[in-house]
C-alpha cells in the first residue's frame, strides 16, 4: 500500500516535472550508498546495501522522483574508519551525489560526519546509536537512548518487577552512554548502587565463563534480576551459549539485549534464548500490512524464502521515503531546499503507524519490546501506547541535560543551552 | 633528537670501547690464561680442567681428533660459551669471563672461524672496512669518514690478501679460499693481540698454505697466534710449539716432534684410526 | 501471590481427579471457551484462566498449557479455529487441531495468531507443570521439579510436600524436597529447619537464611549465621573450583588452536597465518554437515570430526604445495604469504557461502551443563571441549612418538640436511607434516563451532592467540603448547575477574612479552634445526 | 669525494636519491600547481579530495620506507610498526582535540566532547601540554621512540631473533590496540579522536590547509628518506647489513649488535611516528584500528611489493598497493580481498625482489662503474 502510494506520487510528480522542465528529467538524483560491504562490519551493512537497491529501484519503476531516475552510487570503506571519511569525501566532490544513505557504527559515524558537515551533504543514518550528536546535516533514523533503553528497563520494572540490574555492554561508545543514562535513571528511580552490576567486554569477546558465573551470582541474591544487554555482534553468540549452558534461562534473569535483531538470530541456534528479550522499533514478526509488502519485496529482491529483515532495514526504508517526500515537497533535490522541507514530514512506517521528522533530526518511534521465539523470530509482549521522539540529548546526563536541538529557523542550533540560551560550542557553525 | 644524546650517552659509559690502542698487561709473561676450565653440554663434558698458557707474542699450534674441544676453547675464549668452572684471563687485568663478545673482540682478540664467515651481501672492500680497528660505538659508526690512511691500510691489506682486484665485488662470489683470505685479512684490520685461528688452509692450495704458514709465522712476534689445525704437514711447517688436546683437556704439549714421539698421542691418533 | 491461587487450584484439580472417573472430558465447548478466555484475556488476567485450565480436569489440559507456554498453542485468523503449532520454519507452518489433536498440514504463518504469553506466564504454568510433575513415575523429573520447588514452597503447598515426602521413596528427590519445606520452614522462624539448610549451597536456601540472621528472633540469627558461616567457606571452595574449570576449559581452548601451529611452526618453521582459517573451514565443515543431516546434529557433529580433519588437511596440502614450498628456508615470507592465503579464504567464504555467521545447532547430549552441586556445574560442551583437547593432544604424542612418519618428522626437525642424506624424503615429510597440523586446525574448528560464533571472522581472532601459546610454550615441542595453552588460560581467568577481560588479557600478552625476553626459546626450549627460527 | 662527506649528505651525490627526490619533488609541485590554478570545472583541476588522497599514500610512503629501514637492512620482520604509526598519531590526535578548545558541541574550554558525555571531571595527566603545539610534535617522535626504545632495548639485549621477534612486535601491537580500545584509557576508545577543527590556527577545512599538509607530507617523505639512504650509505649501514648477515661475527670484529639493531629501530620507530601524526589531520580521524596487527603486516607487504632493502621500492610498494585499494573498493568491493591476497602471494613467491628487483636487474652494470669510479678517484 505503501508502494501504491509512491506509484501515484511518483506519477504525478512525473506529469509534474515533465510540464515543468523537460531537462531536468534527463540527468539522475544521485543517491550515495556508504556501507561496508567487506571486513568485519560487512556483515551488518552489507545487507542494508541491498535494501537501499531495492527501494530505489522500486522507487525508480515509480517513476522516480520528480520525473528523473535515481541512480545509486555504491562504495565500500571496508569497514576501516578513515576510509569512511574518505569515501564520504569521494561521493560529495567527485560523484557528487545530493543524498547519502550509510553507516552502521558510532565511529564510522563520527568520522564521516566532518565531511559531511564541510561538503553540506545529506546522511541518513539508521542504526540506534547513543545520541549526544546532532548535526545540520545528518538525519537519524535509528533510536535513540529515549527511545530503545529507557522504555525497555521501564517495561522490566513495572512489568517484571526487576530490581537488581546487570548492564552488559562491549566497550564502546554506545554501551558506554547508554549503560550511563540508564545508570542514573535507576538511580533516580530509587536502585540502590549495589544492585547495579556494570561490565564491559572487548569487541567479539568469545570468553563469558566467569562474567555469565558473576551474572549468576548476583542474580542468585534473592530480587528479580534482569541482564540490559549493549552487547554488540560476534560477542552475542558466546555469550547466549554461555548463557544457555550455565542454565540462566528467561524466567529467572531475562536478558534485554539493544543490538540483537532477526539478523544476529539467524546465526544463533536460538532453542536456549527462548524467553529473552530485545528492544527495538520493528520487528520482521509485526503483523501490518505494510510489513508483509515489505516483507515479500525483500524475499523477492534477495530470491531468497528465509531472508530476515530487521529494524536498520525499517530505518532505512522511513528515511529513504521521508527523504523522497521532502524533495518532491521542495521540488528540488538541493541539500538545503531538502532540510527544511523534510523537518515535519510523515511517512508510515513498517509497524502500522507513522513516522515524522522532528526539528532535532530524530524521528518518532514506537518501542517495541519482543520475546526470543525458537525459530529466530521475535514475539512482541510489549509496545509503547504511543510513538516516542527521538531524544538528541540525553536528559539523563550530566553535561547534555540543559540541551536542546532545533534546526528550523530561527533557532537553527544543535545543541542550544535553555540555561545558558546560547547556541553551545558550535555556534560559529551555526553562523555560517 | 634527544634520543641520539640519549643513546651516546649511554654508550660513553663503556670506557673499554675506546679504540684500538689495547691495554692488555703482559708485564708477567702469558697473554691468555686458561685455568681448570671445565664445560659440559647435557651432561657431555666437552672442556674437562682445561689448563692453558699462552705467551705474549708467541705462535701456538692445537690439534687434536675432532670433538677434542678445540672450537668449544674458542669459545670460550671470545665469549660466546661461558665454561661452568675455571678462570680465564687475558693478560694478567682483564677477566675475560666477564665480558661478551664485542668487548673482547675490541680488547684484541681476532678469531677466524672453522667454516669462513664473511659479510657476503658486502663488497670485499666493506668487509675490511668494517673489520678495522676504529671507535666502533653506534653514532660514531654513523659519522664515521673513511681518511686517506684508512684507505691506504686496506690497500695493503688487499694486496696482502691478494685481492685488489676483487675489492668491490660482493664477499658472496668469492670461492672457498678467498673467503679464507679475505677473513684473516678482517682479522689484520682489527689489529688483535691475539689471534685465533680456526683451520685456516681447510680448500687451499699448496701455494696458498705456503702464503698462509708465511703470514702467520711473520705475524707472531707482536702478535700472539693460535692455530688449530688438522693438516699436520701445515702444522708442522710452522709450529714452535704444539699442544694435543684429547676430550677436552691437554694430553700433551711441546715440540712438534716431541708430541708426534708422545705415546699416548700416538695411541689417540691410531686409537681414533687417524 | 498468583502461585499460591494456581497451586490451591491446582490440588483441587488433583483431588478432583481422584475422585472423578478416568475420563474427565470437558465439551470441546467449553474448552474453546477457555480457550478463547485465554487468547482474549490481558496478561494479568490470563494468570486466573490457566489455573482454571489446570483444574478444569480435562486430560488435554497439559498438552495446552505445554503447547502455550511453548508458545506453540494458536488460533487461526480466518476461522478462529484453536491449534498447536508444529514447525514454525519457513513461511508456512504445519499446525494440529488443538481439540481433536489432528494434524491440519500446513497453514500461512500470517493466518496464525499466536496466543500470548510473556517470561511472568511462562514461570506460572512451569510452576503447574512442574507439580504435576510431583507426581509422575520417573524420578528425574521428580527430582527437577523438587529442585524447581525450592523458595517456591507456601503455607499451602507445604502440605501438599509433607503429604508427598511420605509417599516418596527416592533419596534425592526426598532431600530436596525435605531443603525445599525446610526454607520455607526458616522464613517462618523454625529454628530446628536451620539445621537442614547448614552446608546447603542452594541460592534460596541462602536468601532465606540470610534473612532469619537479619531476623529480630536473636537465637534463629545466630544459628542461621553459624549456617552461613559454614556455607560461605564451601562457596569459596567452589568458585576456586569453578575459575580453575573455566581457566582449564579456556586453555584447552587456545591447545585445540595452537596445537597444530605448533607442528607446522616447529617441524617446518612455516609461520602459517592462515592456520585460523584453516580453524574456520573445520568449523564450516560442521555446519555443512548439519545441512546435510537435519534434525541430527549430534550425528552430525560426531562425523564432521574426520571430515572437518579431512577438509582442513586437504586445505593444507593443498597451500603447502602451490605457496609454501616455493618458500623454503625463508620463514618470514611464508608469513606474508599465507596471511595472503587468509585473506583469500576469509573472502571465499563470504562470498561463497555468506556474510553472516552461521548457527551451528549444540546437540542436547552437549548443552547444559553437568551439576556437581547447587553451587558448582560444569558446562557440558566446554568439558567435551576439554575431553576432545586431552585426545587429540595424545593422538598427535602418539603419532610423534609411535609411528614411522613421527620419526622422520622428528628426525627432519633435528636436522633436515641430515635426515634428508639418510634417505628421509623431506618434501613428503613436509607434506604429511602440513597436512597433519592443518588437519588438527580442523578439528578445533569442529570444537570451537560448539562454543563460538560460525563465520568469516573465526579465524582471525584466534591466530595472534595462537602464536602466543606456542612461542611462549617453544617452538617445535608439543608438551611446551600443552603446558602453555593451559597455564596461559588459567592466568587469564584467574585474572579476569579483578582486572576485567581486557586487561587480563593485556597482562597476559605483557606478560608473553617480558617472558620471551627472559627465555628467547619459550618455555621448553628447542634444540636443533627448527629453534634457530 | 662521497664518503669522506658529512653522513647527512652522502645520499645527495647517489644517482637513485636524485632521480627518487627528483621525482617526488616534482609530482608534488604538479600536483600542487594544478590544484591552485586550474578553475574547479577545468580537465586538468586537481581536487581537494585527490590531493588529501595523495596526502594519505605519502604517509603510508613514509611509514614503509620506516619499515624496510628495519626489515631490509637490519633483518627484523616488525610486525608492529603500526603501533608507532598509532602513537604519532595520537599525539598529533590529542594536540588536535585541545585545538577545539571550546567549540566541542558541549562547549567545555578544556574537556574533549567524548570526556564530558562520560563524565570525566578533569583532563587526565597526560593530556597536559598537548595544547602546545612544540610539546604535541616533540612527543609525535618522543611516544614512539620511547616505546621503541624500552621494548627494542629489552629484545635485542636477550638476543631475540627473526619470528620470534616478529611475533613479540605482534603481541606489542596487539596488547597497545586492546589498551587503546578500553575507555578508561581516556583516549576517546572505539570512538578515537576526531572532529577536529584547526591546526596552528589554519583551519583543516580550508584547501589551503589540504595542500599544505600534503606539500609537508611531502617533505617529510623527502627527508625522511635522504635520513634512511644516510644511514644506509654510512658505515653503520654497512654494520647493519652486517648485523643482518652474520650476526655473531660481527660481534668478534667488536661491534655492540644490540646497540646497532636498537638505535636504527628507534630511528625507524620515530619516521613512523612522524608519517602517523602526518595522517591523522589529513584522513580526520584517530581510532586504535590502526594499531591492529594486520595493518602492520599489510604494510610489510607493501615493502616487500616494492622490493626489500631498496627504501624507493617501499616507496613504490606503498603507492600502487593504496592506489589499488582506492580502485578497487570503488569498482568491486567483493574482489578487492582477492586481489590483496593474490598479490601477498604472487609477490613472495614470484617477485622475492620486488618490483624494485626487476628496475634494479637493468640498472645494476652502471652502479657498479659508479661505484669503482668513486673508489678509484679515492
Amino acid at each position: 500500500m505503501t508502494i501504491k502510494k509512491h506509484v501515484k506520487t511518483g506519477l504525478s510528480a512525473l506529469a509534474l516535472s515533465i510540464s515543468l522542465n523537460a531537462l531536468a528529467a534527463d540527468d539522475p538524483i544521485k543517491v550515495g550508498i556508504l556501507h561496508s560491504l567487506s571486513g568485519t562490519m560487512a556483515i551488518s551493512e552489507s545487507t542494508l546495501k541491498d535494501t537501499m537497491l531495492m527501494l530505489i529501484e522500486q522507487q525508480n519503476e515509480a517513476g522516480g522522483v520528480l520525473g528523473r531516475q535515481l541512480e545509486p552510487v555504491v562504495v565500500d570503506p571496508a569497514s576501516n574508519w578513515p576510509l569512511f571519511a574518505e569515501k564520504a569525501r569521494e561521493l560529495l566532490e567527485k560523484e557528487e551525489v545530493d543524498v547519502i544513505f550509510g553507516n552502521w557504527t558510532s565511529v564510522s559515524r563520527k568520522s564521516v560526519l566532518p565531511v559531511v558537515e564541510e561538503l553540506n551533504g545529506l546522511l541518513f543514518y539508521p542504526v540506534q546509536y547513543e545520541g549526544e550528536e546532532s548535526s545540520e546535516n545528518v538525519f537519524y533514523t535509528g533510536a535513540a537512548p529515549n527511545q530503545q533503553a529507557i522504555p525497555a528497563v521501564d517495561y522490566l520494572m513495572n512489568e517484571l518487577g526487576v530490581e537488581r540490574w546487570v548492564l552488559a555492554g562491549t566497550d564502546y561508545v554506545y554501551p558506554r552512554t547508554t549503560n550511563k543514562i540508564l545508570e542514573t535513571y535507576l538511580r533516580d528511580h530509587g536502585v540502590a548502587e549495589e544492585d547495579i552490576m556494570i561490565n564491559y567486554t572487548p569487541f567479539g569477546h568469545s570468553n563469558w565463563q566467569s562474567i555469565v558465573a558473576d551474572i549468576k551470582k548476583f542474580g542468585s541474591e534473592g530480587q528479580k534480576t534482569a541482564v540490559v544487554s549493549t552487547i554488540n555482534g560476534d560477542a552475542n553468540v558466546p555469550f547466549y551459549r554461555e548463557l544457555g549452558n550455565q542454565g540462566i534461562d528467561a524466567a529467572d534473569i531475562p536478558v534485554v539485549a539493544f543490538s540483537v535483531g532477526e539478523q544476529e538470530l539467524s546465526g544463533i541456534d536460538t532453542a536456549p534464548l527462548v524467553g529473552h528479550l530485545a528492544a527495538w522499533n520493528y520487528f520482521m514478526s509485526v503483523e501490518s500490512d505494510a510489513n508483509y509488502e515489505f516483507i515479500d519485496a525483500w524475499t523477492a529482491y534477495t530470491g531468497n524464502e528465509d531472508a530476515v529483515t530487521n529494524d536498520p532495514m525499517e530505518a532505512h526504508f522511513i528515511g529513504f521515503n521521508m527523504w523522497v517526500d521532502a524533495v518532491e515537497k521542495a521540488g528540488t533535490a538541493d541539500v538545503d531546499a531538502v532540510k527544511d522541507a523534510i523537518i515535519g514530514v510523515t511517512v508510515p512506517n513498517l509497524t502500522g503507524g507513522y513516522a515524522t521528522m522532528m526539528p532535532n533530526h530524530h524521528i518518532t518511534k514506537p518501542v517495541l519490546i519482543g520475546e526470543i521465539q525458537d525459530n529466530g523470530q521475535f514475539e512482541v509482549v510489549w509496545e509503547t501506547p504511543s510513538t516516542v521522539a527521538g531524544d538528541a540529548w540525553s536528559d539523563f546526563l550530566p553535561g547534555s541535560k540543559d540541551l536542546i536541538s532545533d534546526w528550523r529557523k530561527p533557532l537553527e542550533c544543535g545543541n542550544y543551552n535553555v540555561a545558558t540560551h546560547s547556541c553551545g560550542g558550535a555556534a560559529d557553525e551555526a553562523a555560517e | 633528537m634527544s634520543i641520539f644524546q640519549e643513546l651516546s650517552n649511554r654508550d660513553r659509559v663503556f670506557e673499554f670501547l675506546a679504540p684500538a690502542a689495547s691495554p692488555v698487561d703482559v708485564r708477567h709473561g702469558p697473554i691468555l690464561y686458561l685455568e681448570d676450565v671445565s664445560v659440559s653440554f647435557d651432561g657431555f663434558k666437552a672442556i674437562n680442567n682445561l689448563n692453558l698458557t699462552i705467551d705474549d707474542g708467541e705462535l701456538r699450534c692445537i690439534i687434536g681428533p675432532n670433538g677434542a674441544g678445540k672450537t668449544t676453547m674458542m669459545d670460550i675464549i671470545t665469549g660466546k660459551t661461558r665454561p661452568d668452572t675455571g678462570s680465564v684471563w687475558f693478560g694478567s687485568r682483564h677477566n675475560l669471563l666477564t665480558m661478551n663478545e664485542p668487548d673482547i673482540a675490541t680488547l684484541g682478540i681476532g678469531r677466524k672461524f672453522q667454516k669462513p664467515t664473511v659479510f657476503e651481501a658486502l663488497t670485499v672492500f666493506e668487509n675490511l672496512e668494517l673489520a678495522m680497528a676504529a671507535d666502533k660505538r653506534v653514532l660514531q659508526t654513523l659519522t664515521a669518514r673513511l681518511s686517506g690512511e684508512h684507505r691506504d691500510r686496506i690497500d695493503e691489506v688487499l694486496k696482502l690478501i691478494g685481492l685488489s682486484q676483487l675489492r668491490n665485488r660482493e664477499a658472496g662470489i668469492l670461492s672457498h679460499g678467498q673467503k679464507q683470505w679475505l677473513e684473516i685479512g678482517m682479522l689484520l684490520m682489527q689489529k688483535p693481540r691475539l689471534l685465533l685461528v680456526d683451520e685456516p688452509v681447510a680448500g687451499m692450495t699448496e701455494q696458498e698454505m705456503e702464503r698462509t704458514a708465511e703470514l702467520l709465522t711473520s705475524l707472531a712476534g707482536e702478535q700472539s697466534v693460535v692455530v688449530v689445525e688438522h693438516d699436520m704437514g701445515f702444522v708442522r711447517s710452522i709450529a714452535k710449539k704444539v699442544t694435543v688436546l684429547h676430550q677436552g683437556s691437554v694430553l700433551a704439549e711441546g715440540t712438534m716432534d716431541q708430541v708426534s714421539n708422545d705415546r699416548k698421542v700416538i695411541e689417540v691418533y691410531l686409537g681414533e684410526g687417524a | 501471590m498468583s502461585i499460591l491461587r494456581s497451586l490451591t487450584s491446582l490440588l483441587l484439580f488433583l483431588a478432583l481427579t481422584v475422585s472423578s472417573v478416568a475420563h474427565a472430558q470437558t465439551s470441546d465447548s467449553e474448552a474453546t471457551a477457555l480457550l478463547q478466555a485465554l487468547a482474549d484475556s490481558s496478561y494479568a488476567q490470563k494468570e486466573q484462566i490457566i489455573s482454571d485450565i489446570a483444574s478444569s480436569g480435562d486430560e488435554r489440559a497439559r498438552t495446552w498449557l505445554e503447547a502455550y507456554a511453548d508458545g506453540k498453542l494458536s488460533q487461526t485468523k480466518d476461522t478462529g479455529q484453536f491449534v498447536i503449532v508444529l514447525t514454525n520454519r519457513g513461511r508456512d507452518w504445519t499446525v494440529a487441531d488443538a481439540l481433536s489433536g489432528e494434524e491440519l498440514g500446513e497453514m500461512s504463518r500470517r493466518n496464525i495468531d499466536k496466543l500470548r504469553i510473556n517470561n511472568a506466564l511462562r514461570k506460572e504454568v512451569e510452576g503447574l507443570l512442574s507439580v504435576i510433575d510431583l507426581t509422575v513415575d520417573n524420578a528425574d523429573t521428580r527430582l527437577a521439579a523438587a529442585r524447581a520447588l525450592k523458595g517456591e514452597v507456601d503455607a499451602v503447598l507445604a502440605e501438599q510436600v509433607v503429604s508427598l515426602l511420605t509417599t516418596e521413596g527416592d533419596s534425592d528427590v526426598r532431600a530436596a524436597l525435605e531443603e525445599a519445606l525446610a526454607i520455607h520452614r526458616v522464613e517462618q522462624g523454625d529454628l530446628a529447619a536451620v539445621a537442614v539448610l547448614s552446608g546447603s549451597l542452594n541460592a534460596q536456601a541462602r536468601v532465606a537464611l540470610n534473612n532469619a540472621a537479619q531476623g529480630d528472633n536473636p537465637e534463629l540469627a545466630a544459628a542461621a549465621s553459624k549456617a552461613l558461616e559454614s556455607i560461605e567457606t564451601k562457596l569459596k571452595l567452589n568458585s576456586a573450583a569453578e575459575t580453575l574449570y573455566f581457566g582449564l576449559s579456556l586453555g584447552s581452548v587456545l591447545v585445540l588452536a595452537a596445537i597444530g601451529l605448533a607442528i607446522t611452526f616447529g617441524v617446518m618453521g612455516v609461520i602459517n597465518m592462515a592456520h585460523g582459517e584453516l580453524i574456520m573451514l573445520g568449523a564450516y565443515t560442521t555446519w555443512g554437515m548439519q545441512q546435510l543431516l537435519p534434525g541430527q546434529p549430534g550425528l552430525a557433529l560426531i562425523l564432521s570430526i574426520p571430515a572437518g580433519f579431512l577438509v582442513a588437511a586437504l586445505a593444507g596440502i593443498a597451500i603447502e604445495r602451490t605457496v609454501i614450498q616455493h618458500l623454503k628456508g625463508r620463514p618470514l615470507e611464508t608469513l606474508l604469504a599465507t596471511f595472503g592465503v587468509s585473506l583469500i579464504l576469509q573472502q571465499l567464504v563470504r562470498t561463497v557461502i555468506s556474510p553472516l555467521n552461521r548457527s551451528v545447532v549444540t546437540p542436547d547430549w552437549m548443552s547444559g551443563s553437568l551439576m556437581i552441586n547447587e553451587a558448582l556445574s560444569l558446562t557440558l560442551n566446554r568439558l567435551y571441549v576439554i575431553g576432545f583437547a586431552l585426545v587429540v593432544f595424545a593422538g598427535l604424542m602418539l603419532i610423534m612418538r609411535k609411528t614411522r612418519l613421527g620419526l622422520e618428522v622428528r628426525a627432519v626437525t633435528q636436522n633436515r640436511a641430515m635426515a634428508r642424506s639418510m634417505g628421509i624424503k623431506a618434501t613428503k615429510v613436509d607434506i604429511l607434516t602440513f597436512g597433519l597440523g592443518s588437519g588438527v586446525a580442523g578439528l578445533a574448528g569442529v570444537a570451537l563451532s560448539q562454543i563460538t560464533n560460525v563465520g568469516p571472522n573465526l579465524g582471525q581472532s584466534y591466530i595472534i592467540d595462537s602464536f602466543m601459546v606456542v612461542v611462549f610454550g617453544g617452538v617445535g615441542n608439543l608438551w611446551g603448547t600443552l603446558v602453555a595453552g593451559l597455564s596461559l588460560g588459567t592466568i587469564n581467568q584467574i585474572l579476569e575477574p579483578w582486572a576485567g577481560a581486557v586487561l587480563a588479557k593485556i597482562v597476559v600478552l605483557v606478560f608473553i612479552i617480558l617472558f620471551i625476553q627472559k627465555r628467547p626459546r619459550g618455555l621448553f626450549p628447542q634444540k636443533g634445526r627448527a629453534a634457530e627460527g | 669525494m662521497s664518503s669522506s662527506q658529512s653522513w647527512l649528505l652522502r645520499p645527495f651525490n647517489e644517482r637513485s636519491t636524485q632521480l627518487f627526490l627528483g621525482i617526488l619533488i616534482g609530482a608534488v609541485a604538479l600536483v600542487s600547481i594544478l590544484h591552485l590554478v586550474f578553475p574547479e570545472d577545468h580537465a586538468l583541476h586537481v581536487s581537494a579530495y585527490t590531493v588529501t588522497l595523495l596526502g594519505k599514500y605519502l604517509c603510508y610512503a613514509l611509514l614503509a620506507v620506516a619499515v624496510d629501514l628495519v626489515w631490509g637492512y637490519l633483518g627484523i620482520l616488525s610486525l608492529g610498526h603500526g603501533a608507532f604509526f598509532a602513537l604519532g598519531g595520537y599525539a598529533m590526535g590529542m594536540y588536535l582535540m585541545r585545538q577545539i578548545g571550546d567549540r566541542g558541541v558541549y562547549g567545555d574550554p578544556v574537556l574533549p566532547d567524548f570526556m564530558v558525555f562520560l563524565n570525566w571531571q578533569e583532563l587526565p595527566w597526560f593530556w597536559h601540554g598537548f595544547d602546545m603545539a612544540w610539546f604535541a610534535f616533540a612527543m609525535v617522535l618522543l611516544a614512539p621512540g620511547l616505546l621503541a626504545l624500552v621494548f627494542g632495548f629489552l629484545a635485542f639485549r636477550s638476543r631475540v631473533t627473526g619470528v620470534y621477534l616478529s611475533i613479540i612486535t605482534q603481541a606489542l601491537t596487539f596488547a597497545l590496540m586492546l589498551a587503546f580500545f578500553r575507555n578508561e584509557m581516556g583516549f576517546g576508545g572505539n570512538n578515537g579522536l576526531t572532529d577536529f577543527k584547526d591546526i596552528l590556527g589554519f583551519d583543516l577545512r580550508s584547501d589551503a590547509t589540504r595542500l599544505g599538509l600534503f606539500i609537508a607530507t611531502g617533505i617529510a617523505l623527502a627527508i625522511g628518506y635522504v635520513v634512511c639512504r644516510g644511514i644506509v650509505l654510512s658505515k653503520l649501514g654497512r654494520v647493519s647489513v652486517a648485523c643482518r648477515d652474520a650476526e655473531a661475527r660481527t660481534r668478534f670484529i667488536g661491534y655492540r649488535v644490540e646497540r646497532v639493531q636498537l638505535f636504527v629501530f628507534v630511528v625507524s620507530a620515530m619516521l613512523a611516528g612522524v608519517a602517523g601524526a602526518l595522517y591523522v589531520p589529513q584522513v580526520g580521524i584517530i581510532n586504535p584500528s590502526e594499531f591492529s596487527p594486520l595493518f602492520s603486516i599489510e604494510v610489510v607487504v607493501w615493502v616487500a611489493l616494492g622490493g626489500r632493502a631498496t627504501l624507493y621500492g617501499a616507496v613504490i610498494g606503498a603507492l600502487l598497493v593504496n592506489y589499488a585499494k582506492t580502485v578497487f573498493t570503488g569498482v568491486m568491493p567483493d574482489a578487492w580481498l582477492f586481489a590483496l591476497g593474490g598479490l601477498f602471494v604472487l609477490v613472495t613467491v614470484l617477485l622475492p625482489k620486488g618490483i624494485a628487483g626487476l628496475l634494479r636487474r637493468r640498472k645494476k652494470a652502471d652502479d657498479d662503474d659508479q661505484v669503482t669510479g668513486q673508489e678509484v678517484t679515492a
